[in-house]
């Protein structure tokens, strides 16, 4: 019963967050820039040229209206025409979107493989060499700006030692001796669909790279939080209940204190995928990932308003998305989370 | 000095030595650099691109600058970017945060809604969004971070405002009369402002690598200045092959922001305060 | 023999700040189906004397004792082994001693896990059994409760089912009742005279309340400052207290004088905490 | 005890805002009524959940109250808003249970005691020195204290504190939330004490509220027992303790040592 009161509270917040992102990504597109007619019509337009533009983009309307306009539009899935290459926004979203998607969830994965367990064990060490060392990598890793880690990687493991592709996320000639039809667009799922396995190795092999890029931040925040967590719920009462109720230390540690650790642990999945997300932006450039990020990333340099705002929302969206979906599972494994 | 190991421990205190390094680089950087002209933007274009050696420790540019120069030169863009993006974030974030978690209510429903908003997108892709629109520069760009920025003080001080409202020596200031701009700046002020100010200033490494990031996207300062950010990326042209123009700033932010972290850690270790979790 | 024996205790706890001696000179003597009552008011130390006998002290305690014996065994090597075993413990604030997020049959479940290797159907029938035997009314429904959904006294049966489902024999219960109202704390006490009477248990009770001690407690022992004054039958203790320190103690409390007059107080009085002299005067 | 009660409260129900999709809470506090006359101490006795302290609160006004009234030397209490609020606020002292708590961890005591003397309008110099002084001697206090912080005093020494601060304004009504039950028996006879002396010196109307039946039968006049939400009984402190008309009354004062000696003869819980 609380919980239902619970997840309908929560959707109502999500939903006026939704609104005020939205206000806010056309604050920020549409109405911060100097001419956006200017830029629509494109290079060197003359001032009819303008003046059209500022029709068809209905700039002369007054704000509340062309807010309105603009909302129905992003709820509808019309986020417009790009300014550069004229072509739907939302056709680009479809083709990139699940490039983004298969990259942001590998990483995630791999962030919380790593940083979870590495957080529990040095919790269950802690001051002792291992739990040193695990702080000091993950510390390093939350230091490391991602682009330069990318460059870094590509350096050693492509250039130097050659194991592994530079970059993209297929070679093209397996493109040609084993094609994949595109079904759900995440290129692990496709090419085993069409059984494939080549395609499949080598789509996994460009993946490794970019993935392990992304995921190494969100793995050092994953481990400290989760570090600190246990460490704080290690001191806890009922923990030193289950001591002397005579449990094991693996019993304590795994069937106690990680239970309770399961909230931090959650609110990582969100932060990971958040920052795969928008890491993304910086690491497809690098790997030449044809995903939203080199798309968005595409777009700041020709000023392509539309699009970086519809890319801002959709991937603001799924976010929020997630965060919902969280807090909801936050309050399955901790039932008084819904009390408050 | 014993004092100081005594209460940050070795890594700790090495990193409070290397802060306060990066510190005196920028502010004596035409004395640092080994060719001052080169750092300040002058192009040198007998030695384009060669690698590290006796006399370019760190290699050279496409128009032939020293690298560790230009490095050098660039601590003090990247460093006051940090510093400006937290200070902006504090100003705007404390004053809301106090307000909604000592007053609650509608006052707090109201800001947490607004800055709610703020948290919903992924950090950096705000940023970027931001920065777009305001086009590139020094100054937009730390607007555009610390527009990401300043909801996480927020947060951080209306739940500590929450609490303090709550304690009973508050409560007792309250019920003998003493009036609410007087409670707020002789109890809860001095409560929050100080941790969270400590916070703060440990955060200016995170925010500086935030501040890179915009940079390498184009977004950030236009040469002939330069910062870390933008001299990765202005290298990526010629990586791998002239790996040095990248590597050197990017080793540079790497150490900067490890820093700031283990010197936060070490002070938090001592102190307790609110842990920051974000990007 | 006692079935716990402790002379000359003293403890030493390092702290960043120095080493702290918690306990001083501690000298405990429990029975066979007692409940014995600890009690002395906040810094005498009786709840770290207790958790000693658990084995639960901060790493780099130094425990010191010319004797440290629970039933013969010495507790300084044994109380690993003990505690879970025959040693249980039951807390001040049993909403903080049962973990939050984990229904209660899985908490009992750990228990009876660990000392019996059966079928999951008939430890959910012992638990069933062993919560209705102390006297908790449709075990089902608590068994698979969270503990906010249970009431202080609930869950300080529960705490208590826990201890029994090890097996032990001796109780340690540091302040049972103090989170507790009246009348659940006066069902609880009555709980514990209860299953020393059927069960053969051995209880020891810490406490700061003279009128817990007066309620439940066979014998008292009085702890100040990290030292043991006397210890006595609690009739004795009680109505005839020996040391000047228990004298003021029953008489500082607010029912000892008739209304409107002063309460004793301990004021002028206290004890040397290196010699144990009691002394008059002002404390240092 | 004659004319105009110092407090009165009639039919107080109080309710907590529920939230959102949330079902209508229980009320609190469910209509109390009593008046305290100056001079008076009345003792509010209750358990968890009993309302007492939402009762305080409302007096205190720190909560809203759904219905009913409350009366402060005659005049409308409830009515009183904002600036005017905070200035009849001052006519009433407050202690409150954990002294570490209610007092600023940071300020000297000097710098606590001076707080409600600078809010009542009094500035600082010698007159305000003296002030806290004397307050300080009143509880017990030496003067050299002034200078401590909260941390370096006992808790009995800082409920002193606490209790000075209270009486700085020279309030009429003293409110005492629980105000030993934080300190060990020792100190809790020498809190009561200090404020025995109290009442008797200055005249002082006190509510004093707490679980602990016994201590408060100890200093008041009369006593209020609450038991969720209701007021299960109200009279004269001798009366209720010679003969509580209720079980749970009864079952409060029956519990421990002096019980089976001072009061209720052989009413207590199974003799053993």
């Amino acid at each position: 019963m609380n919980i239902i009161r619970y997840i309908l509270r929560r959707m109502v917040l999500s939903a006026f967050v939704v609104v005020g992102v939205t206000f806010l990504v056309f604050t920020v597109a549409q109405v911060v820039p100097s001419d956006p007619a200017a830029l629509y019509a494109g290079p060197r337009p003359s001032a009819e040229q303008i003046a059209k533009a500022r029709v068809e983009l209905n700039l002369d309307a007054p704000l509340p209206t062309r807010f309105l306009t603009f909302a129905s539009a992003m709820a509808t899935g019309d986020f417009g025409v790009s300014y550069k290459s004229r072509r739907l926004i939302l056709e680009d979203l479809k083709a990139y979107l699940p490039a983004t998607l298969e990259l942001a969830v590998f990483s995630t994965a791999i962030a919380l493989l790593f940083g979870v367990p590495l957080g529990v064990m040095a919790a269950a060490r802690q001051g002792r060499w291992f739990d040193r060392l695990a702080s000091l990598s993950a510390i390093a890793s939350v230091a490391m700006p991602t682009f330069f880690l990318a460059m870094l990687l590509q350096l050693i493991f492509s250039q130097w030692l050659g194991v592994m592709p530079l970059s993209g996320r297929t070679s093209r000639e397996v493109g040609i001796t084993d094609p994949v039809a595109q079904v759900t667009g995440f290129l692990l799922i496709d090419s085993l669909l069409a059984g494939r396995p080549a395609a499949f190795g080598n789509a996994m092999l460009h993946l490794i790279l970019p993935a392990l890029t992304l995921a190494s931040y969100p793995a050092g925040v994953a481990m400290r939080l989760t570090r600190s967590a246990m460490i704080e719920i290690l001191q806890r009462r009922h923990i030193t209940a289950a001591r002397a109720l005579g449990l094991s230390q693996r019993r304590i540690l795994f069937g106690h204190a990680l239970p309770n650790a399961m909230g931090p642990a959650l609110t990582v999945i969100g932060l990971s995928f958040a920052f795969a997300l928008t890491g993304a932006v910086l690491v497809e450039i690098i790997f030449a990932w044809p995903g939203l990020g080199r798309y968005v990333s595409e777009a700041i340099l020709a000023k392509d308003f539309p699009v970086i705002a519809a890319v801002t929302m959709v991937v603001t969206i799924c976010y929020v998305v997630m965060n919902l979906i969280i807090d909801v599972a936050q309050a399955l494994v901790d039932p008084r989370v819904a009390l408050t | 000095m014993r004092r100081v190991i005594y209460r940050l421990g070795w890594p700790g205190t090495i990193a409070l030595l290397c802060v306060m390094g990066f510190i005196c680089m920028a502010l004596f950087a035409p004395w640092l650099a080994p060719y001052p002209a080169q750092g300040a933007g002058a192009p040198n274009v007998v030695a384009k691109l060669s690698p590290p050696s006796a006399d370019y420790w760190f290699g050279t540019d496409h128009l032939g600058r020293d690298v560790l120069s230009r490095v050098i030169y660039a601590t003090r863009i990247s460093l006051s970017n940090g510093i400006l993006i937290v200070g902006f974030s504090l100003l705007i974030g404390l004053p809301i945060g106090l307000a909604a978690g000592y007053f609650g209510g509608w006052v707090d429903e109201a800001l947490m809604r607004v800055t709610d908003v703020f948290l919903a997108f992924p950090a950096l892709l705000l940023a970027v969004l931001m920065a777009a629109a305001m086009g590139p520069g020094f100054l937009n760009s730390v607007i555009a971070v610390a527009v990401t920025w300043w909801p996480w003080y927020a947060r951080l001080a209306r739940a500590e405002g929450m609490v303090l409202r709550g304690q009973p020596y508050v409560e007792a200031a309250r019920l003998a009369g003493v009036s609410h701009p007087r409670i707020i700046l002789r109890h809860i002020l001095p409560a929050t402002g100080r941790p969270l100010t400590v916070q703060a200033a440990l955060d200016v490494g995170p925010a500086l690598l935030t501040a890179a990031a915009l940079s390498f996207l184009g977004l950030g300062v236009l040469p002939p200045d330069a910062d870390w950010g933008q001299m990765v990326d202005a290298g990526r042209k010629f990586f791998p092959a002239r790996w040095w123009y990248s590597v050197a700033p990017g080793l540079t932010i790497f150490l900067v922001a490890l820093s700031f972290s283990v010197l936060g850690d070490a002070l938090r270790d001592r102190t307790k305060g609110p842990s920051r979790a974000s990007a | 023999m006692p079935l716990l024996e402790i002379r000359g205790l003293s403890i030493t706890i390092p702290t960043p700040k120095g080493d702290v001696r918690a306990v001083r000179a501690v000298d405990l003597s429990v029975e066979r189906g007692e409940i014995h009552g600890v009690i002395g008011e906040s810094g005498s130390g009786k709840t770290i004397t207790g958790t000693a006998m658990l084995g639960l002290l901060p790493q780099g305690t130094k425990v010191e004792a010319e004797r440290f014996h629970f039933d013969g065994e010495d507790l300084r090597q044994s109380a690993d082994r003990l505690r879970g075993n025959r040693i249980g413990l039951i807390s001040q604030d049993p909403a903080a001693a049962l973990n939050p997020v984990l229904r209660i049959w899985r908490q009992m479940d750990d228990v009876l896990r660990l000392h019996r290797k059966a079928p999951r159907a008939e430890r959910w029938a012992e638990a069933v059994a062993l919560l209705a035997s102390i006297g908790l009314n449709d075990p089902e429904k608590v068994l698979r409760s969270y503990p906010h959904e249970l009431s202080g006294g609930m869950l300080q049966r529960v705490v208590i089912a826990q201890a029994l489902a090890t097996g032990a024999d001796f109780l340690i219960a540091d302040e049972p009742t103090t989170a507790l109202d009246v009348a659940v704390a006066m069902q609880v006490l009555e709980l514990l005279r209860q299953l020393v009477a059927t069960r053969g248990l051995t209880v020891l009770l810490i406490t700061h309340d003279m009128d817990v001690i007066a309620e439940v407690c066979d014998r008292v022992t009085v702890l100040y400052h990290g030292r043991s004054l006397e210890n006595g039958p609690a009739e004795q203790v009680l109505q005839r207290p020996e040391h000047p320190y228990t004298r003021a103690l029953l008489a500082a409390l607010p029912d000892a004088a008739p209304r409107g007059e002063r309460l004793a107080t301990v004021e002028g009085l206290f004890i040397d905490p290196e010699t144990g002299a009691l002394l008059q005067g002002d404390q240092p | 005890m004659t004319g105009t009660p110092m407090l009165e409260v009639r039919d107080l129900v109080i309710r907590y805002r529920s939230g959102l999709f949330a079902p209508r809470a229980k009320p609190a506090v469910n209509g109390a009524s009593f008046q305290l006359m100056p001079g008076e101490t009345l003792g509010i006795v209750g358990e968890s959940g009993s309302g007492k302290t939402s009762l305080l609160r409302a007096i205190l006004r720190l909560l809203p109250v759904e219905s009913g009234s409350i009366e402060m030397s005659g005049q409308d209490w409830l009515a009183i808003k904002g600036r005017s609020l905070r200035q009849a606020r001052q006519a009433i002292g407050v202690v409150s249970q954990n002294p570490f708590l209610s007092l600023s961890p940071r300020l000297s005591v000097r710098e606590i005691l001076a707080e409600p003397l600078q809010a009542a309008g009094q500035s600082a110099g010698a007159a305000l020195n003296a002030r806290i002084e004397t307050l300080l001697g009143d509880c017990g206090l030496p003067a050299n204290f002034r200078d401590r912080r909260a941390r370096e005093l006992s808790g009995g020494q800082a409920q002193r504190v606490a209790i000075a601060r209270a009486l700085a304004l020279e309030p009429q009504l003293l409110v005492l939330d629980e105000p030993t039950s934080a300190l060990d028996v020792s100190v809790q006879a020498q809190i009561l004490n200090l404020l025995a002396d109290l009442k008797q010196q200055r005249g002082l109307s006190m509510l004093f509220v707490t679980h602990n039946l016994k201590v408060v039968a100890h200093i008041a006049d009369r006593l209020m027992v609450m038991r969720r939400g209701d007021v299960v009984e109200l009279g004269a402190t001798e009366r209720i303790v010679a003969a509580p008309a209720q079980d749970y009354t009864r079952q409060l004062l029956s519990f421990g040592l002096n019980a089976k000696t001072h009061w209720a003869k052989g009413q207590g819980v199974q003799a053993r």
